[in-house]
């Protein structure tokens, strides 16, 4: 099987990942499959590095793994732990409506993909067009999750599937940039989780859809 | 343009003598009225002179005036007296020139006689008393209805004429031939209406009642006495000349006099004082045919007699 | 040391000391010392520039030219006087009792370092560094945000953090594809995300990719700047955030914001023709000015009312710059510029008044303001008068500006569009202001007695201001007009 | 000389500014405060004047600039025209007299502590209302429109407690700022067209034609009706007039409804163009509809500076009549009637300035003498202030109409045009010439009525409160004004040909027109231009009423007799103030006449103890329907709230529906974008 094969598994890979966050309820599950959905990033990215012989992008394939697959998950197991909530309550679209719409969600992703260079064949239309739905269907999750936590994984989805875009194609960000990145999320990521901490303190809930004392 | 002195003072001189002369027949005509008035109700009536009389009476009276009332009560009278008296100046009456042709026409005519109503009206409202109120509110209201009656039905024959000054109205009606057009008898009719409402005779007012409700005109004038309610009938009693001579200079001009000879002014007295006094006549006969309408009636008949004006002024020009 | 190195360190070093902790005084002082310090650096900088020296760090990752200077001078303007204000307020809420450590920390480590991303925004001459500062003064404002611990504040400062980091991904998106689309004509290493560069290689970037980009990044750095529909974020912020903070957001975010949309603009326009992005910019502003119409119409906080202000401001400055055309382009960068001296003084008055009656919604606030509080309701109806773009003041000659450029351009409907939004907005404010201002005095027996106003150095801050906004109309130094139109040979340069 | 006239006008605003200045520095010393403020004004008000005049006489117009905006390059320009000018001297004429009465005034009704507000707000309104008429360039014009709104509304709110000034400043502001947004977009569209920003660069004609040119004609017709008064834009005026300090009122009368004429005159009537004759049509009809409708509006109000707002609309119904009738007039080609139309127009602007402004500075004087404005708390005031009480009943009689007075001329020439045109225009058209003339009739003999009612209600017979018992007398410095402007009424109304002279010019002036000096006959006479259709000379007949006058004086003392005072006759009862006729009462017969206009409600209560019939207190009230308020204003308001309410779901606080837009955004812009390149 050539790199290319492998890409574009590993790319489909992250868009089933995805779809399986739409599809279920239990937040470890989902964590986990964000997980993965980092590890397949870092396999691209390694992948690229190998086949288009660019060194530094393994020093990417490194921060993502590291960051995304074992830290953050790592963070966000230990938050809900400590909060002790592990269901997702009803979205506000259920789960066969939900993939309907991801369904479409990926076709415009992979419609608008056919306009780059590649044209409508070849690997990078393939990681455009995967990321590009990620996106769309990160944001969607976005606006029918409820729990603060799924919210904070679809944004990550969406940074991924950015992620996915800089991997597939361009010759690698430069490494300040990629640093700075990196450095900015985690940041984020540990103010969303805070953030969450005390929200779910002064609620007792991480139902972030009450969060709508203001108005008008 | 203005005129230099002399022609200045002849022309008041003019113009003092034909109010002169108005003013002394006013009283007459009213008097008429009155008499064919009673005639035709099989009374005897006042003897002719009786106008005089009356006038006479009021001026040798004491004046009595309200204690509540101020300069403007003293002041309406007077004005509303010389309003009506200045306003004779600007309609010709047996030549065919106004004495004071000068001053304006038909709009100044007609702003004047406003003039002295406002007097009045105001003058009414000093005493304090509800009827002077009653009086003046009515007549303010009866006056605006008339006044757009009024102004078109005059606007009409100047139209026709191509002159807004009487005088001139009155020469170019007999230089083009007195001819007769179909609107003229709307204008006329429209007209009449409006001088039967102004003058306070029935059906619009009822100058004879006794019932303050019923008044208008007299509840207007009712605590005036003595000398001032003498220049108050006085001069509407010219006032109510002067609009049937306006109605004679307007539609029925034959005979008034082009030059300033004897025989032509003669001719032109006997011819102004028929025609008159056939005026008289029809608005006795009004007067006696028709009972007072209610108040708010009035706007109808004079709407009745806008809508006259207005198609007298279609007719003649479209 | 190279002078833009000192104008970061400045700031970052005063964050620090205000972070760390010590006595009050010894705090107030270094912030408004470090801050006042950045300024003069500041306007260091843009006379330099003006000098003819185009200041650059770090291999032209840093870079002013004329808009940069402009940018620079006005966020340190601002970050000066929210600084002073800042000092006023804080001591309000000591004498108050309202104050926890935490606050101290917080408030006078955030507040520098606000002005840090700020400053580091709008010199950034790439657009990677361009995101990270525009990430920094986020993540900065998200604790600004919260500062005061309620309810309310936690949940405007969640929203505000997702909306934004969900913008941020965007506009990194947007950078990913622009540096895509420039493949191979950008060069290596770090300079290859330098706008200059982008610039150069223009004719040749991919113009698909190109588009895709400037969609993403114009999403993402329009929700920073409150462009509807992205600008859902602002009324809970700045109902929430301390007055200060308020400031630092309404006039240096947005200003940073518009700042990077017009970087992304000019890499669009030199490539792909002014229509593309302009369109996209005229139909946002346009959409902003008109959502933020009824909202005006019937608000019920004074904060709240003054972020609707403030997207329509963003908005008019986007129709200004989407038009296209000099006169457009000058109109918005004069329009920005007069913003930011005039929305200080609506804030601080307002403020002053929401702290007087320990809220910002008018039905606390009450009718008849201006019998307790006569300096802050005048100052707050002056500001009002001048964001509303009333004569004589700035804002008047610089709408009027954009207005006649419309006029001028082919978009007219568009542009009568936007002049109705403007009547109705300024009724609505002109009701709203006039609702608390006039009016009878409220009753003494009132449960709820206000504070009296006092004569402290945040109110001297505010009339200090307002008298600036105010000669500022009629006079505007000539070193700070020549930037105004070097920043418009930037935008739209004749070149 | 012309260069006078620039340094005039600059100097002017200088003025201006530096009082306003001073005044807010002297804030604290009330009485100095007060003084510098009107001082200011009124030299500023003096040197506008004369600059005018100087460009009356010379004829010619003069530009220059005034104020160059460096920052966004905007050039500030003057450029005095004729037609300036003459706007100039009314603002003028009444300008100062004002001045001089607030002196008195301001003392009296303005609270120290707002003194320097007022007094520099005075100033701001005078100063930006020149600046409207000698602006030279648009954003000039549109600057000092703004200005002169912002200031009168500020003005108007003095007394903000009062949620009705509160209100009436509101409704004035917006209204006039839905006016200005229209202003702004027909001049810009203008400006587009010719690529310049100057006035008479814009107003050329002939920049804009077909449905563009009816458009801009429309937008302009708003933006300045409003501030005219035009009905149906109308409706703050009787709000804003009685809230403001009278001074203020007389100002807005005279002064700011003037601006509006002006603009009408300059962009509506001559700025863009040969007029079409529908926007003739337009002008006379709305024209005549706003003099009828005034005036009975007018006559039924029982405030007595609300009522004379009411009459404000009707003479400025009069005046857009007159403007109609020219526009008319030109859309056929007929010069001299145009002519004659614009001068009976410009003619009224003045007389109306002259008479409305003495008729608010004396009800000025009366609500400070007796402490209320209504009309049915009067009675009996001509004992207590007998000056205020001549001069008003001068100024009752100018607006009635009246020959002798300079109401009587401005109707005298409309008259004129209105009957011209019918005998000049062709086709069915010519109708409506009559119909107005019959409206303009009714509409100056109800005026007559309404004022007769003002006057003896308020001024005769007895006191019908305390209030007005006891009422005092203003003092001189507020007399002087009114005795100045009283004057003024008397002797235009004597002496029109005067008037019609300084107009010449100014005709001239306006494209389409011709010189009117064929109108003016001697400096005491007006004459028709056609032939000898009619003409008038006031003062012959002056001397010929005066004359009779004295005779019957003279004819009712030939009795030597003394003059008994006796009570008036109570119908039995005791005279007292609840036996007078009322206000209400005196004009209750037009109100059942016209009930088809007024749809008045009235509910009546008889409270009896015994009998039905004896009732010891019997309730009436009566009230007119505000037609316009109430099926057009009213909806529209709750209309756009209704609408922004229902945007509030918008902002419904949810964080999803927030994602759910950058959602829909992105999918959109990626669907638009599409692939495939």
């Amino acid at each position: 099987m050539t790199t290319s094969d492998l890409l574009i598994l590993c790319a489909a890979g992250m868009l089933v990942s995805a779809y399986l966050m739409v599809g279920q309820k239990a937040l470890f599950t989902a964590i986990r499959l964000y997980g993965v959905q980092s590890l397949l990033l870092g396999i691209v990215t390694v992948t690229t590095a190998v086949s288009e012989s660019r060194p530094e992008l393994f020093v990417t394939a490194a921060i993502t793994v590291v960051l995304k697959a074992i830290l953050i998950p790592w963070f966000l197991m230990r938050l809900i732990d400590r909060i002790g909530i592990h269901r997702e309550i009803e979205p506000f679209l259920n789960v066969p409506a939900s993939l309907l719409v991801c369904l479409g969600l990926t076709v415009v992703g992979y419609r608008v993909s056919t306009g780059f260079p590649g044209g409508a064949q070849g690997v990078s239309h393939h990681l455009i067009g995967v990321a590009l739905s990620m996106l769309l269907i990160g944001l969607f999750l976005m606006v029918t999750r409820k729990k603060a936590i799924t919210q904070i994984l679809a944004l990550l989805t969406v940074e991924n599937a950015v992620f996915l875009v800089a991997v597939g194609v361009t010759p690698g960000m430069p490494l300040v940039v990629e640093l700075g990145i990196a450095f900015d999320i985690i940041v984020a990521v540990l103010l969303l989780g805070t953030l969450v901490r005390r929200i779910v303190d002064r609620f007792e809930s991480m139902d972030v859809s009450r969060l709508s004392k203001l108005k008008g | 343009m203005i005129p230099m002195i002399p022609d200045a003072l002849r022309a008041f001189s003019f113009a003092m003598l034909q109010a002169a002369g108005l003013l002394a027949l006013a009283p007459l005509l009213k008097t008429a009225i009155k008499k064919m008035k009673a005639r035709l109700q099989n009374r005897q009536g006042p003897p002719l002179l009786q106008g005089y009389y009356d006038l006479a009476k009021l001026l040798r009276k004491e004046p009595v005036r309200s204690e509540t009332a101020s300069w403007v009560f003293v002041a309406g009278p007077r004005v509303y007296f010389g309003a009506a008296v200045a306003a004779t100046t600007l309609v010709p009456v047996l030549v065919a020139a106004a004495p004071l042709e000068a001053a304006g026409g038909i709009l100044l005519l007609v702003g004047t006689l406003a003039l002295g109503r406002f007097a009045l009206a105001t003058a009414a409202l000093d005493t304090g008393s509800a009827f002077g109120g009653m009086g003046a509110s009515r007549d303010m209201t009866i006056a605006a209805l008339a006044e757009p009656a009024l102004l078109l039905g005059l606007f009409t024959s100047a139209l026709a004429a191509g002159s807004l000054n009487v005088g001139g109205l009155v020469r170019s009606v007999l230089q083009h031939g007195v001819t007769f057009h179909p609107s003229d008898l709307l204008a006329f009719a429209g007209l009449f209406i409006i001088v039967i409402a102004e003058t306070g005779r029935i059906p619009v007012d009822n100058p004879a009642t006794h019932l303050e409700l019923t008044m208008i005109h007299e509840a207007m004038v009712l605590e005036y006495a003595g000398p001032d309610l003498a220049l108050v009938e006085w001069a509407s009693a010219v006032k109510e000349l002067l609009y049937l001579t306006l109605l004679v200079d307007l539609f029925m001009p034959a005979g008034i006099a082009t030059s300033a000879a004897p025989v032509a002014i003669a001719v032109a007295l006997a011819a102004w004082a028929v025609k008159v006094f056939l005026l008289a006549i029809a608005v006795t006969l009004t007067e006696s045919t028709n009972a007072k309408l209610r108040l708010f009636r009035v706007p109808e008949l004079v709407s009745i007699s806008l809508g006259l004006a207005f198609l007298a002024l279609a007719i003649r020009f479209l | 040391m190279n002078l833009l190195v000192w104008t970061l360190t400045v700031p970052l070093v005063t964050a620090a000391i205000g972070g760390l902790g010590g006595p009050r005084k010894f705090k107030e002082a270094v912030m408004v010392g470090g801050l006042l310090l950045t300024f003069a650096l500041c306007v260091a900088t843009a006379r330099a520039f003006l000098g003819g020296a185009v200041p650059a760090a770090f291999g032209d990752a840093l870079r002013v030219d004329g808009l940069s200077a402009l940018m620079l001078v006005l966020c340190g303007y601002v970050g000066l006087l929210s600084a002073t204000y800042g000092v006023g307020y804080l001591r309000r809420n000591e004498a108050r009792k309202l104050v926890t450590p935490r606050m101290r920390r917080e408030f006078y480590g955030l507040i520098p370092a606000y002005v840090f991303a700020m400053l580091l925004v709008s010199m950034s001459n790439n657009l990677g560094i361009m995101w990270i500062a525009v990430e920094l003064t986020t993540l900065a404002s998200v604790f600004l945000i919260t500062f005061h611990d309620k309810d309310t504040s936690l949940e405007a400062g969640w929203k505000f953090l997702v909306l934004g980091s969900l913008g941020l991904a965007f506009a990194l998106l947007g950078t990913v594809l622009l540096f895509a689309a420039g493949q191979g004509h950008l060069g290596e290493g770090m300079a290859a995300l330098n706008w200059t560069h982008f610039m150069q290689a223009a004719p040749s970037l991919h113009p698909f990719t190109l588009r895709l980009g400037v969609v993403f990044a114009l999403i993402g750095y329009g929700t920073k700047a409150g462009l509807a529909p992205m600008h859902t974020w602002k009324p809970d912020a700045y109902r929430e955030a301390p007055s200060p903070a308020g400031v630092l957001m309404a006039v240096g975010m947005l200003n940073g914001a518009l700042y990077c949309l017009l970087r992304i603009h000019l890499i669009s326009k030199a490539a792909l023709g002014p229509a593309f992005s302009g369109d996209l910019l005229l139909m946002l502003g346009l959409l902003s000015v008109l959502i933020a119409t009824p909202f005006i119409l019937v608000q019920w906080n004074l904060k709240r009312l003054l972020a609707y202000s403030s997207i329509e401001h963003v908005g008019i400055m986007a129709v200004g710059i989407g038009l296209g055309g000099e006169a457009a382009a000058f109109g918005a960068l004069l329009h920005m510029t007069y913003h930011s001296l005039a929305k200080p003084v609506a804030f601080f008055s307002a403020g002053t008044l929401a702290q007087l009656h320990s809220s910002s919604n008018f039905d606390r606030i009450g009718t008849g303001t201006f019998s307790r509080a006569p300096v802050a309701s005048g100052l707050l109806v002056l500001a009002a008068l001048m964001i509303t773009g009333s004569p004589p003041f700035g804002l008047f000659f610089s709408e009027m500006t954009i207005l006649k450029a419309g006029f001028f351009s082919a978009h007219v409907t568009a542009t009568s569009i936007f002049l109705a939004a403007l009547v109705v907005l300024f009724c609505g404010f002109a009701f709203q202001i006039g609702g608390i201002v006039l009016g009878p005095p409220r009753d003494p027996k009132d449960r709820r007695v206000p504070q009296p106003e006092q004569f402290d150095v945040a109110m001297v801050t505010a009339i200090v201001a307002a008298i600036v906004a105010i000669v500022s109309a009629f006079y505007l130094p000539a070193s700070l007009l020549a930037l105004i139109h070097a920043a418009t040979q930037v935008v739209w340069g004749s070149a | 000389m012309l260069q006078l006239v620039g340094v005039g006008v600059q100097a002017a605003v200088v003025i201006r500014l530096v009082t306003i200045a001073a005044t807010l520095v002297l804030a604290r010393w009330v009485r100095t405060c007060r003084y510098v403020a009107l001082g200011g004004s009124i030299l500023a008000s003096a040197v506008t004047v004369s600059a005018a005049i100087q460009v009356l006489v010379a004829g010619r117009s003069l530009d220059g600039v005034l104020f160059r905006h460096a920052t966004s390059g905007i050039v500030l320009s003057y450029s005095v025209t004729p037609l300036s000018a003459w706007f100039l001297m009314v603002f003028g004429l009444i300008a100062v007299p004002v001045a001089v009465y607030s002196v008195g005034y301001f003392a009296h009704s303005i609270a120290p502590s707002r003194m320097a507000a007022v007094g520099s707000g005075f100033n701001v309104m005078l100063g930006s209302v020149e600046l409207v008429f000698v602006a030279g360039d648009v954003i000039t014009f549109l600057l000092a429109w703004e200005l002169m709104t912002l200031a009168t509304a500020a003005l108007v709110a003095t007394e903000h407690e009062e949620r009705a000034s509160r209100r009436a400043g509101y409704l004035y502001l917006v209204m006039s700022h839905v006016g200005t947004g229209c202003l702004v977009a027909g001049f810009l569209t203008l400006a587009a067209a010719s690529g310049s920003l100057s006035l008479s660069a814009l107003l050329a004609g002939h920049l804009v034609s077909g449905v563009t040119r009816d458009g801009v004609f429309v937008l302009f017709f708003v933006g300045f009706g409003v501030k005219a008064g035009v009905i149906p834009f109308h409706v703050w005026l009787p709000e804003a007039h009685p809230a403001a300090p009278s001074s203020i009122s007389a100002l807005m009368s005279a002064v700011l409804i003037t601006a509006g004429i002006y603009g009408l005159f300059r962009v509506c009537a001559f700025g863009l163009g040969i007029p079409a004759v529908s926007w003739g049509l337009t002008f006379m009809g709305l024209g005549t509809l706003s003099a009828i409708l005034g005036v009975l509006y007018a006559l039924t109000q029982s405030d007595l500076k609300r009522l004379l707002a009411y009459s404000t609309i009707e003479n400025a119904g009069i005046i857009v009549l007159g403007l109609g009738a020219a526009m008319l007039a030109l859309a056929y080609g007929r010069t001299e009637l145009a002519t004659l139309a614009a001068a009976a127009s410009l003619a009224h602007v003045l007389n109306h300035a002259v008479f409305k402004g003495l008729l608010f500075l004396g009800a000025g004087s009366v609500v400070m003498g007796t402490g209320t404005r209504q009309l049915e708390q009067y009675g009996g005031l001509l004992r207590r202030m007998p000056w205020t009480g001549l001069f008003f009943l001068v100024g009752a009689m100018a607006i009635a109409g009246l020959p002798l007075l300079n109401g009587f001329v401005s109707e005298w020439l409309t008259f004129q045009a209105l009957l011209l045109g019918f005998s000049s225009t062709p086709g069915f058209i010519r109708l409506n010439y009559p119909l107005s003339a019959a409206m303009l009739a009714l509409t100056s003999a109800l005026a007559a009525a309404c004022f007769v009612k003002v006057f003896g209600i308020s001024f005769l017979a007895l006191p019908r409160s305390t209030a007005a018992a006891d009422a005092h007398e203003a003092p001189p410095v507020m007399l002087a004004p009114q005795a100045l402007l009283a004057a003024l009424c008397i002797g235009l109304g004597l002496f029109p040909g005067v008037m019609l002279r300084a107009l010449s010019g100014v005709l001239a002036s306006l494209p389409g027109l011709q010189p009117a000096d064929r109108l003016g006959w001697g400096s005491a006479g007006m004459m028709s231009p056609v032939g000898s259709f009619d003409h008038v000379v006031p003062a012959i007949f002056g001397v010929a009423l005066m004359g009779a006058v004295v005779a019957a004086g003279v004819l009712a003392a030939r009795t030597g007799l003394a003059i008994r005072r006796v009570p008036t006759w109570g119908c039995g009862g005791e005279l007292s103030a609840r036996t007078e006729y009322t206000a209400t009462a005196f004009s209750k017969p037009l109100m059942m006449i016209f009930r088809a206009v007024y749809r008045p409600t009235r509910q009546v209560e008889a409270l009896a103890e015994v009998s039905p019939y004896f009732p010891h207190e019997v309730r009436y009230r009566s009230e007119i329907e505000p037609t316009f308020e109430r099926y057009v204003y009213g909806p529209l308001l709750r209309g756009v709230l209704r609408v922004a309410n229902g945007m509030k779901v918008l902002q419904a606080g949810s964080l999803h529906t927030y994602l759910a837009y950058v959602l829909a955004l992105v999918v959109l812009l990626l669907l638009w974008l599409g692939g495939t390149a």
